[in-house]
Order: structure tokens, then C-alpha cells, then sequence
């Protein structure tokens, strides 16, 4: 428990029941935000900076605001009728069995499998790896932008004639 | 387009090509189907020219051959069929008692693509698939003739006796294939089966059964008369008439011949058959008072001459069966013509109504003193030739009671023509007829040239003897005998006698009917015996379909109902509780809940993930 | 116990709070919560999978595309949770019950 | 990827970016656009494939695998079927009109990339992008139905991607790489699986979520009866089909089910299956809803193919890539009819519909065949892909799967009985008597559907080599 990297972990964690058990849904959309914070944190850590920028900028920035928005839009009504807490207050409870019953077979699960590692070459710059290896990504994260453009002017229309 | 096709091709795409045409068009679809016949005669005459040619197409994959094959006999018999066709399609051009004329020549071109098919099958299950059309087209040909109950009922007769007889004919194909190794009929010649041991009789008696049934013999020929009645002349010249004694005597020669190699005991089979079913059907024909039905029952008879002559099994009696085939076709053909000529001019058919009408109807009349005197066997006409060919084998096989049969059926078919020809083209002219007039020319044309013939055939019977039935025995891997030029002193004294005979009881019943010539039969229909029995076929004592359907039929649907209900409650009842209980559950259990979906869906996932994890090489 | 068991270890654990979250919450907007949280740790997943097996450059190029593709997905998402708030009044997904049997 | 199919792809994106701007003063131009694109790449996705020589020479020179061209032509077809069909269906006034086109078109695009994509990485990135235009296709009018079906699919059907991300991981680190060469060359060398298979697994079983597999299918029913009419069509008949059962038959290949070595995995592909076969056609049995049945109806029909999938022999994998392709036409043709009974009934609730026959011929005629279709009955395409399907089940000694399979079939054309019993024919009631046929550009589609599966029934022997040549070169 020395590492600190599992600290950021475990914190991840926590940051997420809190996300979830949060009662105004304002501070869950933050938590969420935190969330990404420290997992962009861990991608540092791994020594994955493109990674950890991106999800530091558009994870933890854009949903978040994305969220908030939508949030605000529909927190008056959400307020009048606020869910019942019973089934949130169980969280830790469930997760602290999860992770008592998952403790005696998840890590060694794991471990076995770390045993079957093959190791790659590794190498290479971020740039190349996505415009050599990945340019069927790239034209995949092109037409999910156009999706996403095509998706919200499908959702919210431009109302001509009302 | 291979030539072969044609015959077969052409009259099905005309025939579907007339449904699409209006009922009201006059006259196109008449010169639609007599084109579609013509060009298939002479394509069908093209073929017949022509060396054997043969037509392969492989068929569900290997193992299976679609072929077409035109040896000499079936050649033959495409040439006669699409004669036939030909001669109907323009005798119907003006004929309206044939009910729809599109479905009629529909009916029509239909028959002669699918006879043409089932002559030049050399493969038997492509031949059974003709032949099976040819049911469908039996049915629909009576059925949509004339436009009564009747008419469907015997319909539904015909398609039921030949139905089972081709059910017959499917299992005799099936087995007789089985035992060979091989569908192909020509393959089957090279290395003929023979009746050594069950199965292959067994085989063979169910390929007869297909055959003769086809031909009309007895037992299965009751439909016929009644389609005499409930049909249409040119249905009767062209179907019963001239394309199933066509293919059922082709088949029945195939079988017996080409595929088979029969024993004395099969032969003897055939031959009692062939006499028991000339002497009944001419007696049955002998007494009858309407036109057509009379010479339905001929059209019975003579196909017992046909199975004779193929039943001695020696070439002269084969060759008698096959010219006589021909022969019959052809008076029979213009014969059922003449009485829809008859029917169309002076309105009925009935013997007692008719008299006279030789002065009003003289070529008709001249047609039909031709084919009637061909089928009573007068020299020099076709018939006398073809049966005397079939005596001469019957002679030959050492059983003259074979010959007496034959002789007798030859003076009752003599002694009825003369009573028919008599009551209706001589003695007085009834009132009602007195302005009837000649039949159209449409009608004559096809009369006439069937008549030529006749007498052409009679007069050169060397010709068809040598130009058609030599080949066809050629086929028929049958050493030939000097068939014509045969000139049998004693066998041509003995029908000199039968005639005169006919002739002498002709007066007779004359004498004794009070000189109706309709009731020239009546000494022999009221003699003591015969009576009783005339009596019983008259109420149909005798039909095995008849007393099926009356006695057999009704007590065995009743049980098959009763099996029925069981079975349907076993399979509708019990199922359709338990897919209703659990078609209930799962619609009780869809109830749009989100929560339950995702569980499900995440209860799922770990199940699986669980098993490929305990499954997926590790651990 | 090795490193990587143990981030494994947390990542299922943090995977089963999203997917609780997503099980036990009628609203919508908790329910992009949890489907975040998945996501977050299957990112995590894949890219400490990159680390350990040295191939670190490769992950992090896909990382980028997943990114990318959770953007829009949660803009979906939303778009959708806006457009039922519009129709029905309300972001509560456990009464969307009428298509059913 | 697929170089010679590259651009399937590129064009409809390209006509979709096209679009809003084409569209901006004359609506009609985005229909115009949207037909003339995939009008285009049929027609010269028909010439590659049906070219007299590539016929003559029994398709040996096809491009790629020759199964993505098959599912790339029936991508377009359903496409250009669906796209032509809403132009003529869709309100004058729909505000999202030329967005609607684009998405179709993304859609296309992406389930051409689905189809060519050599590595799962990449098909992942398209799945998700088919995904998420399916969220907003749905959603197309304001209906409430549309909403709630779209909501069930986003959420039900998200365990899928999370699930295939962490089955990436694994497959990163165990085998290094994760495109489909790789993963094959590893499965036919004899190294000890140990983990790839289950990262396989995983991967799989986020497709068998998205295929809607069951107990995975509880989305399927609510997204198809909730979707626009003609989206519903697009859906079922192949967007599900692409984005999950495509994927399942990749796997079996890779994964070799038929040389045994993932076993177990191949085991419970075909139990799940079975199961869906069965579920889908008892819950079908008592829908009342036109639309519902319909979804039903797919599921187990999905059953057959996941079924075959799983059994994994190169018979099997035909059967089931022919499947794919016959429920694609068969299931658009109903889809589509339901979605004319609706316009033109105003209704899909079965018990208010009856004796629609006499004023909608077409529409009732075309369902029959191919309803006939899917219950397999001779000569119809379908017949063909179940024959197969249950051949190569009883060819592997599974004569119990068999028989099974062979008695819901029985049950299929049980419940299409009742459904056209209920639909077409019977009583006019009184939803039935002021329906009257819907257009001939409506109906279009259809026919020519219920055309390409009588001919595909019947010309079965030539597709049957072309399947072939695809099976051989799928398997290796």
C-alpha cells in the first residue's frame, strides 16, 4: 500500500461512491469531475501524459459542464420529487462486501493472468502509433463527431414554423 | 432453343400466355393454340426426321438426369400427340360447347406440352412428373368444361382413380429404380430387369396398374363414360380418345418390352386382361343409347386390343398393339368428332331423337362410315390391318381362346356401329331435324383428314407399317418380322364370316326392336341373363369407384376422424395450453421495468463471466 | 501481491459501483453518473494493461478515440435525458414502463 | 481494412456532411441525396459482385473475404430500402428532416466500417458510432414510445461497451495486439490459451448483449416497438444485425469453434442461442402489438444465427451468414409493412386491426412471403439458411439442438399465422375499414424485397458457391 498510485485508486473510488450517494445531483456531476481528475492523475502516473491531458480536458472539463447543464435544466423538477436514499446509503455496504468477497478471489485471479502477459515492444511517439496504426480510429472518431452533430440537431431541431 | 423443347416449351408458354388474354377477344385465342399445335407438329415431325437426338440436363446436382430422350417410339408418339393437338385445337375453333375456350384450349395446350414431356422422358421420375401434370390438367379439363355439378363430380372421379393409379405408378417407379441403380429407362433396357423375384413383380404389376389405367382398361375405365356425358366432344376425341391411350399403351410397351423381360405367366395376365376388358366394354357399349357414351365404351374396348397384342409378347402382336394404338387414335378421334359435330347441328346426342342425317350432314356422315368401319376391322381399312396383326400374335401363343375373345369383341363393336350409324345417319329424319345443316368447315377439316387416314392408312398399310411402327420396334430392341405384305387366307375368311355375322343380328334386333334402329340392341340387353346384369351395371353395381366411395369411403373417414380429433387434441390442445401458459409468463415478466432489465441483464453478464472465467483455460 | 492484481482489484471494484449505481438509481442523470464511473474504469483497465505489458504508446492512442467516443455518448445520453423531460416531465427512468408484454 | 470497400464509407459520411447544407432551402434535396448515394453504392456494389465474369469464374477473384461485401451490399440495400421508403413516409414538416438522412447515412457508413474493420479496437469505435445515430433514428418523431425505446437501448446496452473495453485490456496484454490476424494465428498455433479466450469472452459477450441475445434481449423489444416506423425496419433488419451478430460470426471463425479449442465458449453461444429461439418465439406467440411481435420475432431469429455461430463448422457459418442476409430482407419487408399498416390504419395494436387484405392486397401479400420466409418454408430464401443451419447441427451429432431448432420453426410460422390472421385477414374492423392501400412508392421496397427472396430461393445454388468461396476464405 506503499504505491502511490493505488492511493489515487482507492481515491478514485471513493470519489465515485460519493458521486453516486451525493443527495443533490450538482455535487454528483462535481464528484464526477473529481473522479476524472484523479484517474487523468493515474494516467501521469502510468506515464500516459496524452492520455491524461485529454482526459483531464475533456472528461473532467466538457462532461462536467455538459452535465452541469443538463443539470440545471432539470434540478427544479428533480427536487420536487427526490428519490429515496435507502438504496444509496446500502452502497458501501455492498461495495465493502464486494471487495471483502472479491479480495479472496480477484487478485490472484488477476495475478494468474499478469503471469500470461506478453510483453510488447513498446516505443514509438503517440503521434505515429495513432496516424500509422490507428488511422481506421481516426476516421471512426470522424464520423462519431459527425454522429454527435447529426445526433443533437436530430434531438434539438431548429424549430422553423412553432 | 433445343428442338427437343419446343413441343414442350411452346404449347406451356401459349397456354399461360391465354390466361392473360381477355375472355371476350374472339377468335385469337383459337388461332393463339391451333399456331402453338401446328409449330409444335412440325417441330414434333422436325424431330421425328431426325436421327435419335437426346437433351441432358443434370439435375439436383449429380446423381440425377433431367434428359430428354427422342428415340424412335417416343419420337412417334410426339409426332401423334402433337397430330392430335393440332386437330382438336382447330376442330374447337368453332365448337362453343366446350365451356371457357380460354381455359379449354388452356386445358388443352397444357395436356399436349405435358404428354409431349412424358413421351420423351427417358428419365422416370422427369416422366412421372408429366405424368402427374397431365392429372392436374385431367381434372381441370372436365371440371371447366361444362358448367355443372356433374361435371365436377366426374371430374373429381377421374382425378381420383388415376390419382391412385399414379400413385401406383410413383411406387412401381420408385421401386423398379431402386432395384436397377437407376432412373434412366434407356440404361435400364441395356440390362432388363426380369421377374425372378418378388420385388421386381411387385415393380412391374404397379408400373401395369399406371399404364393401363392410363389407357382406360378395365377395371379403371368407369370415368370415361361418364365424361362422355359430362364433358365436351373435342375433351373426349382428345384425351380418353387419343393422348391416354397414346401414352398408356407407350408406357405399357416400355414397360413390358424395354424395362421388364416378362414371363408366360405375366403374358397371360396382360392377355386375360386385354379380352376381359374388349368383351366388357363392348357389351356395355353395344346396348347404349346416347352417341357419345356408346363410343366411350368402345374407346374401353379397343384398349383391350392394344394390351392383348402387347401381352403375347411376340413381335407381330406388339406391333398389332402399337399400329392399333395409332389406329384407334385416329377413327376414335374423328369418330368422338363426328358426335360433336352431331351434337352442335342437331342439338342432341340422344340415338332415339336422331335418324337421317346423311342427306343434311353428308361429310360427316361419309367420316363416319370411314372410322366405323375402320374400328369394326373392315378391309382394307387401318383397323382391319392392326387387328389382324394382333389375332395373328394372339394365334401364336398357342391360347386361340385369345383370338375368340378378340373376334367376338370384333362382332359386337361391328354389330354396335352398325346400330349407331344406323339410328343416326339412315332410316327416317325425326320432325325436329329437318333444317339442320352441315357442320362448319373448321370442324370438317380435322374430320376429314383423320378419316384420310384411315383409309390411307388402310389402303397403304405398308407405309405406316414400315415408316413408323418398324422403328418403334427398332427402339423396342424387337427383332422385326416381315410385319407387312402379310396376307392371312383363314384370319381374313373368319372376319368376312363376323361381319356377316354383325350384319345378321343387325336384322335381327331390327326385326325385334320394331324397326327403330335405336332399339336393334334391345334382344340382347333384355336376353334372359343379361338383363340381370345390364340391370347391375346400369346401377353402377360394377364401378369399384362407385361402390368405394358408397360402401368403403364413408366408414373409413368416419374412423379417420375419429383419429383426427385424438391427434388434434393431442397436438393443438396440450401445446397450445402449454405455450399459452408460457407465452403468459414471459409477457407477465415484460413489463417494461427498467430495474428488472438491467438486473437481468447484469445477472446474465456474471453468470457468464463467471463460467468463461472457470472455463477459459484458467484455473 | 503484485501491483497489478491490486489495480485490478480496485478497477472491479470501482466497475461494481458504477454498475450498482446504474442498477439502483431512477434518475437519469445518476445513471450517466454510473455509466461514467464504468467507463472510467474500463479506460483505467486498458490502459494499465498498456503499462504492464509495455505497450503503453499503443493504449494511450486508443485512449484517445475512447475519449473521444464518451464525449459523444454522453451527449447522446443527455440529449436523450433532455428530450424525456421535455415529453414527460420528469428524468425518472424506472417509470418508463408503458412499452411492455 | 478493406481497402477496395473503403469508399462505402467515405461517400455516404461525406453525403451526410452534404446534407444540412443541401437541404437548407429544399427539404426534398436531403432524400434526393441520401437515394442517389446508396443508389449508387448498390449498384456498383452489384457490379463488383455480380460482374458476368466474377459469375463465370464461381467468384474466385472477389475482393477481401467476400463476406463483407455481401454484408456491405446488404447494408445498402436495407439502407437504400429504408431511406427510399421514408421519403415518401416522412411527415412534409418533421423539423429534423435533413438530420434524420444524415444519420441514416452515418449509419450506413458505420456499419460499413463495422464490416470492413480488420482489428477490434476499430470495431468497437464504429459499433459505438452505429450505436449512438440508432439513439437518435429512434427518437425521431416526438412520440413517447420513440423516447423510452432509445432510453432502454443507450442504458441496457451500455454493459456491452464496457464490458468489450476491459476484454480489449485483456486481450492487449495477453496477446499483445488485438486485430483478428493476430488473434487467429494465436488460436491455430498450439501456445496454451489461458486468458486470450477469455478476454474473447468478454468481447463476445458484450456483442451477445448487443445483438440482443437472450437474457440480454430486454432492449430489443422496447427500442423496436418504440422506434419511428421506418427506423424500426433499419433496426431490426440490420443495424442490430451488424452491430452484434456480425461480430459474433467474426469471433467463431478467429476463435476456431470448430476445432475445439474454446469449447466451452462455443458451448454457451449455442445455449444462449437455443434459448433466444425459444423466448423469442413463445414471447411472440401472444404480442399484441404488430411492431412487438416483430421484435420477438428477431430475437429468435437472431437465435438461429447465434446458434450456428456458435456450432462453428464451415456449414454452419454459411447457414448463418445466409441467415443474417435473408433476415435482413425478410424482417425490412415486415418492418416496412407495419409501418404502412400504420399510416395507413393508424394503428399497430393487432387486436384493432383485422381483414386489412381486402383493402391493402399488397402490403398483406408481401407480408406472407415473407412471413413464409422466416417460418422456412420451400423454396423461399429463408427455407435454405434454417435447412443449413439444422443440417450442420445434425451433421454434428447435436440432434437434440436440432430438433429443437426444427420445432420453433414450427412455432414461427404458428406465430405469423396469428399475426396475419389477425392483420390481414378475418374481420374488417373498424380501424380495417378506412385503410386504404398505401402508395406504390411505399410499397416498392417491399416487392422488391419479397422479390430478392424468391429469387434468392430459388437461385440458391449459385449463391450457395458464392457462400462457399465466403465460408473458405472466413475459415481458412
Amino acid at each position: 500500500m506503499n504505491d502511490p498510485r493505488l492511493v489515487l485508486f482507492a481515491l478514485t473510488a471513493l470519489f465515485s461512491i460519493w458521486a453516486v450517494m451525493a443527495r443533490s445531483l450538482l455535487t454528483s456531476a462535481i464528484m464526477l469531475a473529481l473522479v476524472s481528475v484523479t484517474v487523468s492523475l493515474i494516467f501521469f502516473d502510468y506515464g500516459a501524459p496524452w492520455a491524461g491531458v485529454f482526459e483531464l480536458s475533456v472528461c473532467a472539463g466538457l462532461i462536467t459542464v455538459l452535465f452541469i447543464g443538463a443539470v440545471s435544466l432539470i434540478r427544479s423538477e428533480e427536487e420536487k420529487h427526490p428519490e429515496s436514499r435507502a438504496r444509496f446509503y446500502a452502497l458501501p455496504l455492498a461495495a465493502a462486501i464486494f471487495a471483502i468477497a472479491g479480495w479472496f478471489y480477484l487478485p490472484p485471479f488477476f495475478a494468474e493472468m499478469a503471469g500470461w502477459a506478453r510483453p510488447g515492444t513498446g516505443g514509438g511517439t503517440i503521434g505515429l502509433a495513432l496516424w500509422d496504426m490507428r488511422r481506421q480510429d481516426l476516421l471512426g472518431q470522424v464520423l462519431m463527431l459527425a454522429a454527435g452533430v447529426f445526433v443533437i440537431k436530430s434531438v434539438f431541431p431548429r424549430r422553423t414554423e412553432k | 432453343m433445343n428442338l427437343l423443347l419446343i413441343p414442350i416449351v411452346l404449347p406451356l408458354v401459349s397456354a399461360l400466355a391465354l390466361l392473360l388474354m381477355r375472355e371476350k377477344t374472339r377468335y385469337l385465342k383459337e388461332v393463339l393454340a391451333s399456331a402453338a399445335a401446328l409449330v409444335s407438329l412440325l417441330a414434333a415431325a422436325n424431330i421425328f426426321l431426325l436421327p435419335q437426338q437426346e437433351l441432358v440436363y443434370s439435375w439436383l446436382g449429380a446423381g440425377m438426369n433431367f434428359t430428354l430422350r427422342a428415340d424412335n417410339l417416343s419420337a412417334f408418339l410426339l409426332l401423334a400427340v402433337s397430330l392430335f393437338s393440332a386437330a382438336i385445337s382447330i376442330y374447337s375453333f368453332s365448337l362453343p360447347a366446350k365451356g371457357s375456350s380460354k381455359w379449354f384450349f388452356f386445358n388443352l395446350l397444357m395436356t399436349q406440352s405435358f404428354a409431349a414431356g412424358a413421351a420423351l422422358a427417358d428419365n422416370m421420375v422427369a416422366m412421372l412428373f408429366f405424368w402427374e401434370g397431365l392429372l392436374v390438367f385431367l381434372y381441370t379439363f372436365i371440371a371447366l368444361s361444362q358448367d355443372t355439378a356433374a361435371a365436377k363430380r366426374t371430374a373429381m372421379k377421374a382425378f381420383l382413380i388415376n390419382g391412385v393409379t399414379d400413385l401406383c405408378l410413383l411406387v412401381g417407379i420408385t421401386i423398379t429404380g431402386y432395384i436397377a441403380g437407376t432412373m434412366s429407362m434407356n440404361e435400364i433396357s441395356h440390362n432388363k430387369l426380369t421377374l425372378d423375384y418378388g420385388w421386381s413383380v411387385f415393380a412391374y404389376v404397379l408400373l401395369l396398374i399406371g399404364a393401363v389405367s392410363k389407357a382406360g382398361a378395365f377395371p379403371f375405365h368407369t370415368w370415361i363414360p361418364d365424361a362422355a356425358k359430362d364433358s365436351s366432344a373435342p375433351f373426349m376425341a382428345y384425351v380418353p380418345a387419343a393422348i391416354d391411350k397414346l401414352l398408356g399403351i407407350y408406357f405399357l410397351a416400355r414397360a413390358s418390352v424395354y424395362l421388364f423381360q416378362l414371363n408366360g405367366t405375366m403374358s397371360l395376365i396382360l392377355m386375360s386382361l386385354g379380352a376381359v376388358t374388349i368383351l366388357v366394354a363392348v357389351m356395355m357399349a353395344f346396348v347404349q343409347k346416347d352417341y357419345k357414351r356408346l363410343l366411350s365404351y368402345h374407346a374401353v374396348s379397343q384398349t383391350g386390343y392394344m394390351i392383348l397384342g402387347i401381352g403375347t409378347l411376340n413381335p407381330v402382336g406388339i406391333a398389332g398393339g402399337l399400329f392399333h394404338m395409332i389406329n384407334h387414335a385416329t377413327y376414335k378421334s374423328c369418330l368422338f368428332m363426328t358426335a360433336g359435330a352431331v351434337e352442335r347441328q342437331a342439338g342432341t346426342g340422344d340415338l332415339s331423337k336422331l335418324g337421317g342425317l346423311f342427306r343434311a350432314m353428308p361429310l360427316t356422315g361419309l367420316c363416319f362410315l370411314i372410322a366405323a368401319a375402320a374400328i369394326s376391322g373392315i378391309a382394307p381399312l387401318n383397323g382391319f390391318f392392326s387387328k389382324e396383326l394382333v389375332y395373328k400374335g394372339a394365334l401364336d401363343t398357342g391360347y386361340p381362346i385369345f383370338f375368340w375373345a378378340a373376334e367376338l369383341g370384333s362382332f359386337l363393336t361391328l354389330a354396335s356401329f352398325l346400330k349407331l350409324g344406323h339410328s343416326v345417319y339412315f332410316g327416317s329424319r325425326p320432325e325436329e331435324l329437318k333444317d339442320t345443316k352441315e357442320a362448319p368447315f373448321s370442324m370438317l377439316l380435322p374430320m376429314t383428314a383423320l378419316a384420310a387416314i384411315c383409309v390411307a392408312f388402310g389402303f397403304g398399310a405398308r407405309l405406316p407399317i414400315e415408316n413408323f411402327i418398324g422403328p418403334c420396334m427398332v427402339a423396342l430392341n424387337i427383332q422385326t418380322p416381315m410385319l407387312s405384305g402379310f396376307h392371312a387366307d383363314k384370319l381374313y375368311f373368319v372376319s368376312v364370316i363376323v361381319i356377316l355375322a354383325a350384319v345378321i343380328n343387325h336384322m335381327l334386333g331390327l326385326a325385334a326392336g320394331g324397326g327403330k334402329p335405336s332399339k336393334s340392341s334391345d334382344h340382347i340387353h333384355y336376353a334372359p341373363v343379361l338383363k340381370e346384369a345390364y340391370a347391375l351395371a346400369e346401377r353402377r353395381a360394377f364401378d369399384l369407384y362407385e361402390q368405394s366411395m358408397d360402401r368403403v369411403v364413408p366408414v373409413f373417414s368416419l374412423l379417420l376422424f375419429k383419429v383426427d380429433r385424438f391427434f388434434d387434441w393431442v397436438i393443438d390442445t396440450v401445446p397450445s395450453r402449454a405455450t399459452g401458459f408460457l407465452s403468459g409468463a414471459s409477457s407477465r415478466f415484460h413489463n417494461g421495468s427498467y430495474p428488472l432489465y438491467m438486473a437481468l441483464t447484469l445477472a446474465g453478464a456474471v453468470i457468464y463471466i463467471l463460467l468463461a472465467a472457470g472455463n477459459g483455460g484458467l484455473k | 501481491m503484485s501491483s497489478f492484481a491490486m489495480e485490478w482489484y480496485l478497477i472491479a471494484l470501482l466497475m461494481f459501483i458504477g454498475f450498482y449505481c446504474m442498477l439502483v438509481s431512477r434518475s437519469i442523470v445518476r445513471q450517466l453518473v454510473g455509466l461514467e464511473i464504468v467507463s472510467k474504469a474500463a479506460m483505467l483497465a486498458l490502459i494499465s494493461a498498456g503499462y504492464w505489458s509495455n505497450n503503453l504508446v499503443f493504449a494511450q492512442a486508443l485512449l484517445i478515440t475512447m475519449i473521444v467516443i464518451e464525449v459523444v455518448v454522453v451527449a447522446a445520453g443527455l440529449a436523450l435525458l433532455v428530450k424525456n423531460f421535455r415529453l414527460h416531465g420528469s428524468a425518472d427512468i424506472w417509470k418508463l414502463d408503458s412499452l411492455k408484454g | 481494412m478493406d481497402k477496395a470497400l473503403l469508399a462505402f464509407l467515405i461517400i455516404p459520411l461525406f453525403a451526410a456532411v452534404l446534407i444540412p447544407f443541401a437541404a437548407r432551402y429544399r427539404p426534398r434535396m436531403a432524400d434526393i441525396l441520401a437515394n442517389v448515394t446508396l443508389l449508387a453504392g448498390l449498384a456498383n456494389l452489384a457490379w463488383l459482385a455480380l460482374s458476368p465474369s466474377m459469375i463465370a469464374s464461381e467468384f474466385a477473384n472477389l475482393p477481401g473475404d467476400g463476406l463483407s461485401l455481401l454484408l456491405v451490399g446488404a447494408i445498402y440495400l436495407v439502407g437504400l430500402c429504408v431511406t427510399f421508403f421514408s421519403a415518401w413516409f416522412l411527415d412534409e414538416n418533421l423539423p429534423n428532416r435533413p438530420a434524420y438522412y444524415s444519420l441514416l447515412l452515418v449509419s450506413v457508413a458505420a456499419m460499413t466500417g463495422v464490416v470492413t474493420s480488420t482489428d477490434f479496437f476499430t470495431l468497437y469505435v464504429f459499433v459505438e458510432v452505429l450505436a449512438v445515430t440508432s439513439f437518435a433514428l429512434i427518437t425521431t418523431d416526438e412520440s413517447f414510445a420513440g423516447v423510452e425505446g432509445a432510453l432502454k437501448y443507450f442504458f441496457l446496452t451500455f454493459p456491452a461497451s464496457a464490458l468489450i473495453i476491459v476484454g480489449l485490456a485483456i486481450l492487449m496484454l495477453t496477446l499483445g495486439s488485438l486485430s483478428y490476424e493476430n488473434l487467429r494465428i494465436f488460436m491455430s498455433s498450439d501456445i496454451p490459451a489461458g486468458p486470450v479466450t477469455f478476454g474473447a469472452a468478454l468481447i463476445m459477450l458484450g456483442f451477445i448483449i448487443k445483438s440482443g441475445v437472450v437474457p440480454f434481449h430486454a432492449w430489443t423489444p422496447d427500442a423496436y416497438q418504440g422506434a419511428y416506423a421506418p427506423v424500426s425496419a433499419h433496426l431490426a433488419g440490420i443495424v442490430t444485425k451488424i452491430s452484434g451478430v456480425y461480430a459474433l460470426i467474426k469471433m467463431a471463425t478467429l476463435l476456431r469453434f470448430f476445432d475445439g479449442r474454446a469449447q466451452a465458449l462455443s458451448e454457451m453461444l449455442m445455449f444462449l442461442g437455443l434459448l433466444s429461439i425459444a423466448v423469442g418465439a413463445i414471447a411472440a406467440l401472444r404480442q399484441k402489438d404488430f411492431k412487438r411481435m416483430l421484435a420477438f420475432s428477431s430475437i429468435s431469429q437472431v437465435g438461429y444465427i447465434v446458434l450456428a455461430a456458435g456450432l462453428g463448422t464451415p456449414l454452419a457459418l454459411i447457414g448463418a451468414v445466409f441467415h443474417l442476409f435473408n433476415h435482413a430482407t425478410f424482417k425490412t419487408v415486415l418492418f416496412l409493412n407495419s409501418a404502412s399498416v400504420e399510416r395507413s390504419a393508424g394503428t399497430t395494436d393487432m387486436d384493432k386491426l383485422g381483414g386489412l387484405e381486402h383493402s391493402m392486397p399488397w402490403t398483406s401479400w408481401t407480408s406472407v412471403v415473407a412471413l413464409l420466409s422466416t417460418a422456412g418454408v420451400p423454396p423461399l430464401s429463408g427455407f435454405w439458411s434454417k435447412l443449413l443451419i439444422i443440417l450442420a447441427l445434425w451433421e454434428s451429432g447435436l440432434r437434440t439442438y436440432a430438433v429443437l431448432a426444427l420445432l420453433f420453426s414450427i412455432v414461427t410460422l404458428a406465430y405469423f399465422m396469428v399475426m396475419q390472421r389477425k392483420v390481414f385477414f378475418g374481420k374488417k374492423t373498424a380501424a380495417a375499414e378506412s385503410s386504404p392501400e398505401v402508395s406504390a412508392p411505399l410499397l416498392a421496397p417491399a416487392i422488391v424485397m419479397c422479390g430478392l427472396i424468391v429469387a434468392l430461393g430459388l437461385l440458391f445454388p449459385y449463391f450457395y458457391t458464392y457462400l462457399k468461396v465466403v465460408a473458405e476464405r472466413i475459415i481458412i
